[in-house]
């Protein structure tokens, strides 16, 4: 006899309002008691997925069925009622509330209008705690504390829901080796528990190493399930990617020529007032790909945020070509022949409210040709300007008056990526250049640096993709808490070395 | 009503008379309703239609004007406000067929179609400033109050006026019991005429400091001071001053019966009644008509006063107003003033008339300080004949 | 080119349907208070428009609420809420007043008025910029600190020693020439102007390119080489002409006062109503144009409004109020659209 | 008289006239820590300071009046939560709306329901008693609003409740993925906020001054907003900011009979005040991180 999945997705439809189509019909199902991997590229949907079966989102067609009787989520309400619990790829804590708070909210266990019990609910949660042994400090609040702890709290917060189903969308991501084992740990001891789980990752290994079954998602549909322990790295890479080679970039040998951008002994406080940066001393040649690899949130921000002159150094000094840009605005840093593709496509490299035409001159703005009488803008250079860029990028777009919020990300992606080539630099520093874009545009990016690398320019890339950084560097450092452990050649190390320089292990 | 504003006259009216109202409107129980009064009851009298225009803001008065004097069938149109008189004076100057009056307004080059009616408010003042100054010394208090709006010159021949008679009153005192006593006035431009709290607070100020009586000249702002007076007394368990208050314009005294003593009429209805009048039967002129004490034109209200203002109502507000006060008939309104008055000795009422005698025959000469400085000599003067020098 | 035809008719269509509710309602007020609607806007009409007068004056209380609207604009496309506009109006009313005194030259009384205009807006500028003081609240403070300060003025060292009820006159030789005879003066075709200018300045400039980035996106602005601090105080001062010069056109082109009344009640209030014309104009300065002479009708009817139909001028103030919260609807077109697809 | 002397009248004024600002500053604050920003108070203390005394009148109750007061906030915060919280709109522009709204109705209102212009004297009989004192009448409505924002404060940082309205202005993405109704708390903190400046309204029409004027309001409603941000959006020190807003105000007119400086200097010291406040003390306090923000979740 078939016995019932705990969870039944069915025929899962989900089209955003801005005409997105997430999931094309999925299905997908989940047994009682199993860790279930949900594997898949940036986009495939995962995320959306997790959304519908938590409430957050309705699908726009498809049934859902929990223990064979279907169910309709309204709100996130409705799915936890059920037991279903999930942690969000992006933290949803209250910053200024403390651990406790943060966890107890919404489930404070007496009336709106009497005094919250705060001893009776320290007992209740540190009971929890010792179970897991899972410690978080409950009294300061979440902001300041690092994220491997803002996550513990996140999944405590579900486990004091006493969910039956938890749901983690790419927990790994902002985890060091060892705060992942300590993660497998409590997965693992929740199972035994009789728990049911679900994991999102892009990461094989991991998937491998901690799931029972693993589900492979790609553009919005669904290609497949199969048990773990059928699974290798090379199976799921090809059901995620759709084909069996993976990328590779031609990047013929070069010798580096002379130093464009030297930064010396820099320190760089973050948001919270934090050193983020910590005495780092690199040069990057002209001629060279300089990678910097690592966990994101390790102050790769900070460091890139400095040398393209958004934040302010703390001490020492940053040299282009020879000037000591430290703390210069933006403005004079791309005269002085910088360009920049920054992560953050949306809030930073793009004003997605305006058109194409005008976000293809964002930074160039004052540049000579574009420039009219009494401080105008000629529009009809910027027009052609824009013109050019999409026809040599390739840039799928409505129209050049058509807002950059219209593009699809590849599109916005690539229309930075030629805008910024259009300041004719002489340093790129390109932070995250293919995150969250399709593997054709993955490829033609990548080319490109290597193509501006062979014209002799210097780049600089940050990446938290380490294949992409070992792929296409010359040299390549690896950043942990705000320093380098080590400099090195690319093809001179081992994955597992730079896994361990990963986690802090610095490499002599 | 549909053909209210067309131009087809109507046929049982004898004509039109037009009149443009300042921004404090109908309904103010004060400048306001007292030109309507006058107004309305010339219309009646005239067998006149009455045509009333509103104004929100200052900026209106030149096209409200002008777009009745393009009309050109009113018999006369009368402006309320001195806020008006630059208007006025354009809009006559192009319109010079037309007749119109102004209330308050006064321009030397203003054209010979407009009559400039004005009022010797410093008069009126005076008159209840002694009623204030008497009552203070007779009580043995040494001070009285005056709580005014924004400090616009027009105000300073209200407060001088008001200080003039205040010293004249004590001084009558002294001389009549052969005491030395002396009255300070305390004085406060709250800045508005509109906020009723800052009125309360400035008269709760002057009563703390022991204000014995409160003239108010603030508009909106004077609501706030009846109040004040009105809790003074209630926190004595009385419901009849002193301390009292003084209304100002119109024949106030029945808003806060029992609180407010008199009021400072200035009666702008006689004004418009003697412009219309003027024009109906052809001996209109244009140029400057003060209305002091000897003309009527101001004074200190009687109970009589009192009657005709508020008869001057609409009669479903006046029965409103009755409940509101907690009176059953008009009758008992008007006992309950009587009374307030009585509170007061007889030998007052009669050294004011005295005074005002005095001032109709010009014996006595109220100051009218027209700027600042004029204000702060009276200030510093150190009695009433030193004000009149 | 289609898109920007499109950018442009849907707010067009927002800010009309907000307009017939702003009518609709307030007929039915009218009508719960005994008056009769159609009779109030027939004489509304006939009143602002019906005449060569009314027209002229339907542009001239156009003209100070233009100008205002678009300091609110201007700073709105910036990411601002600068309602500052009132103090600025003051400031520059008395400036025109007092240099025209000195020198009597229209052209100096107009730029020394959107001069004063514009410094009374760095205050709340540099609170913002540097004290991160949010303009809402910086510019409401100073708004009446503008007013007693400028009262001050106005009743003290410039009261007029001949007539005490205003301030000193601005000269015959600085007054704005009038138009054709009516009492509309150049003051209407200085605020057509401005207007361009403005709309000038946000789209084909450099400047503007800036402020309206930053107004959007102000981390992406400074990415781009702007300088998102920069762009406030600019809107700030740009807004502060604007006004200033608004105060001036009032004082010097509004027969008959050309003075400040005591009370300064010829003054005020345009900061105000230009919140209004710009939130309807949909803080575009040729929307502003249009709700400018829309507002300005609504005032200039209102006294044929009350000879013809008796009703109280303030039922002007109500649709205008309702007017705005419509506007405050997101997407109030779609709303009306669905309830149309619903009862169909 | 010395200034010293005085200090009980000055007392019992200020304590008078921090009423309305502090209710409306702590309704104001509960509003933007559930994320509401609504700068349309004033208005809302204008239309109901005069829907309050009509009810008061109406009803013969001034307890019903106060209430009807509240009410009628209430009314308009349910169209500027509609607005902001359900249809996702623009926090800054409803609140303009409603105070322009307010200074036509409320005008016309007097005039249309009483035949009065520009002002109208509430009746004895429906205001508020009073403890009258030799040094001005005491309103009951001290008491109230002491109680009121003791238990303000009190919900908003001891209860479950308040713990979910803070979490609606921080991040309400976090309460919303616990299953919490954002938009109900939302709109109903936006409903409570426009219902205390409500009873505030009726507070000075039906008890402080027994008026309604055209002018009701008269700036309290934007100073109670500046008095909110000083506050730090705590009740408490709105109550402390509330009260020295009521005093300064005061002591400017006993200060002002004494004409040292020209009286528009003394009038203009509480605005100076505010602003030197808030410019030096911004930097500590903080606003809600999502005050302002819609909250869509898709
Ligand atoms: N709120 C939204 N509105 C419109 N489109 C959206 C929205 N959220 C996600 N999308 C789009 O839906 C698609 C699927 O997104 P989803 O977040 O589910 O992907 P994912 O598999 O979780 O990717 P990642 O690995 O980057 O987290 C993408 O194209 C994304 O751009
Ligand atoms: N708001 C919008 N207005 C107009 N067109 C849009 C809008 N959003 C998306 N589109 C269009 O729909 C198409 C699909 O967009 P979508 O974001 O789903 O792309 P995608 O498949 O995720 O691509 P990518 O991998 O590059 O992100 C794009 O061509 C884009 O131009
Ligand atoms: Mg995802
Ligand atoms: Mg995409």
């Amino acid at each position: 006899m078939e016995e019932v999945p705990l969870i039944q997705m069915k025929n899962i439809v989900k089209v955003y309002s801005d005409g997105t189509k997430a999931l094309k019909g999925v299905d997908f199902s989940v047994k009682k008691g199993e860790i279930h991997g949900l594997l898949g590229e940036n986009g495939a949907g995962k995320t959306t997925l997790m959304k519908i079966l938590s409430g957050m989102i309705k699908p726009t067609e498809g049934k859902i069925y929990i223990n064979g009787e279907e169910v309709h989520f309204k709100s996130p309400a409705d799915a936890l009622e059920k037991g279903i619990g999930i942690v969000h790829q992006h933290f949803t804590l209250v910053e200024v509330f403390n651990a406790l708070e943060n966890i107890i909210l919404g489930m404070e266990g007496h009336s709106l209008f009497s005094k919250i019990d705060v001893v009776k609910a320290t007992e209740k949660l540190q009971k929890l705690m010792d179970e897991l042994n899972f410690q978080v400090p409950l009294d300061i609040p979440v902001e300041k504390l690092p994220v491997g702890v803002q996550q513990r709290i996140e999944i405590l917060k579900m486990l004091f829901r006493d969910v039956d189903i938890l749901i983690l969308d790419e927990p790994t991501a902002v985890l060091t080796p060892i705060e992942v084992k300590e993660l497998f740990r409590v997965l693992n001891l929740l199972k035994s528990q009789g728990k049911t789980i679900i994991f999102i990752s892009h990461k094989l290994k991991e998937v491998i190493e901690i799931t029972d079954r693993v589900t492979v998602l790609r553009k919005g549909e669904l290609i497949g399930t199969i048990d773990t322990k059928n699974a290798t790295p090379q199976v799921l890479a090809k059901m995620m990617v759709g084909r069996e080679v993976v990328l590779r970039v031609e990047k013929p040998p070069k010798e580096p020529g002379a130093p464009i951008l030297k930064v010396e002994n820099l320190w760089v406080k973050g948001d919270r007032g934090e050193d983020a940066v910590k005495g780092l001393s690199f040069e990057v040649h002209a001629g060279e790909i300089f990678g910097i690899a690592g966990v994101e949130g390790n102050g790769q921000t900070e460091l890139i945020d400095a040398i393209t002159g958004l934040r302010t150094v703390e001490r020492g000094k940053i040299i282009l070509n020879g000037k000591d840009i430290t703390d210069r605005p933006p403005r004079e840093l791309y005269d002085l022949g910088l360009a920049h593709i920054p992560e953050d496509r949306i809030n930073m490299g793009l004003i997605v409210d305006m058109s194409v035409a005008e976000n293809s001159i964002l930074g160039l703005q004052w540049r000579e040709k574009f420039k009219g009488p009494l401080n105008s803008i000629r529009w009809n250079a910027v027009r052609e300007h824009a013109k050019k860029l999409v026809e040599q990028f390739d840039v799928v777009v409505p129209g050049i008056n058509a807002p950059a919020k219209s593009l699809s990300g590849g599109n916005q992606q690539k229309l930075i990526v030629a805008r910024e080539v259009s300041k004719e630099p002489v340093l790129i520093v390109a932070s995250q250049p293919t995150r969250g874009v399709d593997v054709a545009s993955t490829e033609y990016i990548r080319n490109y640096l290597v193509k501006l690398r062979n014209e002799n320019k210097a780049v600089l890339l940050v990446s938290a993709d380490l294949d992409e950084v070992t792929q296409l560097s010359d040299r390549m450092a690896v950043m942990y808490e705000g320093e380098f452990m080590g400099i090195v050649k690319p093809e001179e190390v081992t994955e597992e070395e730079i896994g361990m320089m990963m986690g802090g292990i610095r490499r002599e | 009503i549909s053909d209210k504003g067309e131009t087809t006259s109507t046929p049982q009216y004898k004509g039109k008379i037009a009149i443009v109202y300042d921004v404090g409107g109908r309904g103010d129980l004060s400048f306001n309703d007292m030109a309507y009064l006058g107004a309305s009851k010339a219309a009646k009298d005239f067998n006149l239609e009455l045509v009333e225009v509103q104004s929100a803001k200052e900026t209106d008065y030149l096209q409200n004007l002008e777009t009745l004097a393009q009309r050109g069938e009113y018999e006369i149109i009368i402006a309320v406000g001195f806020m008006m008189t630059d208007a006025v004076k354009q809009v006559a100057a192009k319109y010079p067929d037309q007749k119109f009056a102004i209330i308050d307004g006064f321009d030397p080059e203003m054209p010979d179609n407009v009559m400039m009616i004005l009022f010797k408010e410093n008069e009126g003042s005076a008159l209840v400033g002694a009623l204030a100054g008497m009552v203070a010394a007779n009580d043995d208090k040494d001070k009285v109050g005056i709580v005014l709006g924004m400090e616009i010159p027009v105000l300073y021949k209200f407060e001088a006026g008001y200080r003039f008679g205040v010293s004249w009153g004590v001084d009558y005192y002294n001389q009549k019991m052969g005491t030395n006593k002396k009255v300070d006035v305390i004085y406060q431009y709250t800045g508005t005429f509109t906020d009723a709290a800052k009125g309360k607070a400035a008269a709760q100020a002057q009563l703390q400091q022991g204000a014995w009586v409160i003239y108010q000249v603030a508009g909106g702002t004077g609501v706030g001071v009846f109040d004040a007076v009105a809790e003074a007394l209630k926190a004595q368990g009385k419901d009849m001053g002193p301390p009292f208050a003084i209304g100002v314009d119109s024949a106030q005294d029945w808003i806060k019966p029992g609180i407010i003593i008199a009021s400072m009429m200035k009666r702008v209805d006689v004004g418009v009644y003697t412009a219309v009048k003027a024009a109906v039967e052809g001996t209109f002129k244009g140029g400057v008509v003060e209305l002091g004490l000897k003309e009527g034109g101001v004074g200190i209200s009687t109970i009589e006063d009192v009657k005709e203002m508020f008869n001057s109502l609409p009669e479903d507000t006046k029965k409103q107003k009755l409940q509101e006060l907690g009176f059953d008939s008009e009758d008992q309104l008007f006992a309950k003033l009587e009374e307030t008055r009585k509170q007061v000795p007889d030998w007052v009422w009669q050294a004011i008339d005295e005074l005002k005698q005095k001032i109709i025959n010009g014996e006595i000469q109220v100051p009218a300080p027209m700027d600042k400085d004029g204000i702060e000599k009276i200030r510093n003067a150190n009695d009433w004949t030193e004000m009149m020098g | 080119m289609n898109e920007k035809v499109k950018g442009f008719l849907k707010p067009l269509a927002e800010s009309l349907l907000a307009v017939f509710i702003g009518f609709f309602l307030g007929a039915i007020i009218l009508l719960a208070f005994g008056y009769s609607p159609f009779e109030a806007y027939y004489w509304l009409l006939r009143g602002s428009l019906g005449s060569a007068s009314g027209v002229a004056s339907t542009l001239s209380y156009a003209t100070p609420i233009m100008l205002t609207a678009l300091t609110f604009a201007i700073s709105a496309r910036t990411g601002i809420f600068n309602i500052g506009a009132e103090g600025s109006v003051y400031f520059g009313a008395i400036a025109a007043i007092i240099f025209t005194n000195v020198y009597g030259n229209v052209l100096f009384g107009l730029l020394m008025g959107m001069l004063v205009g514009a410094m009374w807006g760095l205050p709340a500028a540099f609170l913002k910029v540097f004290r991160g003081v949010h303009e809402v609240i910086s510019t409401i403070m100073l708004n009446w600190i503008a007013w007693y300060a400028v009262l001050y003025l106005v009743t003290g060292p410039y009261a007029n020693p001949s007539d005490p009820n205003k301030t000193i006159l601005v000269p015959e030789s600085a007054r704005l020439p009038l138009l054709g005879g009516s009492n509309l003066s150049v003051g209407f075709i200085l605020a057509i102007v401005a207007s361009i200018i403005v709309y000038y300045i946000l789209w084909h400039t450099e400047l503007g390119f800036g402020m309206r980035a930053s107004g959007m996106n102000p981390k992406g602005a400074e990415y781009g080489g702007i300088d998102p601090k920069k762009a406030i105080i600019w809107s700030f001062v740009i807004g502060g002409f604007a006004s200033g010069l608004a105060g001036a056109v009032e004082v010097m082109g509004r027969p008959p006062t050309y003075a400040i009344s005591q009370g300064m009640a010829n003054i005020n209030g345009y900061g105000f109503d230009g919140i209004g014309v710009a939130l309807v104009g949909r803080n575009h300065p040729l929307g502003i144009i249009l709700a400018a002479m829309f507002f300005g009708m609504l005032r200039a009817g209102t006294t044929m409004m009350q000879i013809g139909a008796g009703v109280p001028l303030e039922i002007i103030y109500v649709i205008q109020g309702i007017i705005v919260v419509a506007v405050a609807i997101p997407g109030l077109i779609d709303i009306f659209r669905n309830l149309r697809r619903v009862r169909a | 008289m010395s200034l010293g002397s005085s200090i009980v009248p000055i007392l019992v004024t200020s304590l008078m006239a921090m009423v309305p600002i502090v209710l409306t500053s702590v309704g104001a604050v509960v509003s933007e820590r559930a994320g509401i920003v609504n700068i349309g108070y004033e208005g809302i203390i204008m239309i109901s300071a005069f829907f309050g005394a009509i009810l008061a009148e109406v009803s013969g109750s001034w307890f019903i009046g106060l209430l009807g007061g509240a009410f009628v906030g209430a009314l308009l915060g349910m169209l500027h939560g509609f607005i902001t919280v359900y249809l996702k709109g623009d926090h800054i522009i409803p609140g303009i709306g409603i105070n322009l709204l307010a200074m036509g109705l409320v005008p016309f209102g007097i005039v249309a329901y009483w035949g009065t212009a520009g002002q109208h004297q509430v009746p004895d009989t429906v205001r508020v008693p009073n403890w009258n004192t030799t040094y001005g009448n005491i309103s009951p409505m001290i008491l109230v609003t002491l109680v009121i924002t003791f238990v303000t404060y009190w919900v908003l940082f001891k209860t479950p409740l308040g713990l979910r309205i803070r979490a609606m202005g921080e991040n309400p993405e976090a309460a919303d993925a616990i299953g919490l109704n954002v938009e109900k708390y939302r709109f109903w903190a936006a409903v409570y906020g426009a219902a205390l400046a409500g009873l505030a309204g009726a507070y000075i029409s039906i008890d402080w001054v027994g008026a309604v004027t055209k002018n009701v309001a008269a700036g309290r409603g934007f100073i109670a907003l500046a008095n909110m941000v000083f506050s730090g959006w705590n009740p408490l020190m709105a109550l402390v900011g509330g009260f020295l807003f009521g005093f300064f105000d005061t002591l400017a007119i006993w200060v002002q009979s004494s004409q040292v400086v020209p009286w528009q200097f003394v009038q203009m010291l509480p605005y100076v005040m505010t602003i030197i406040i808030v410019a030096g003390i911004i930097g500590k306090v903080r606003p809600p991180k999502w005050d302002g923000r819609p909250y869509k979740r898709e």
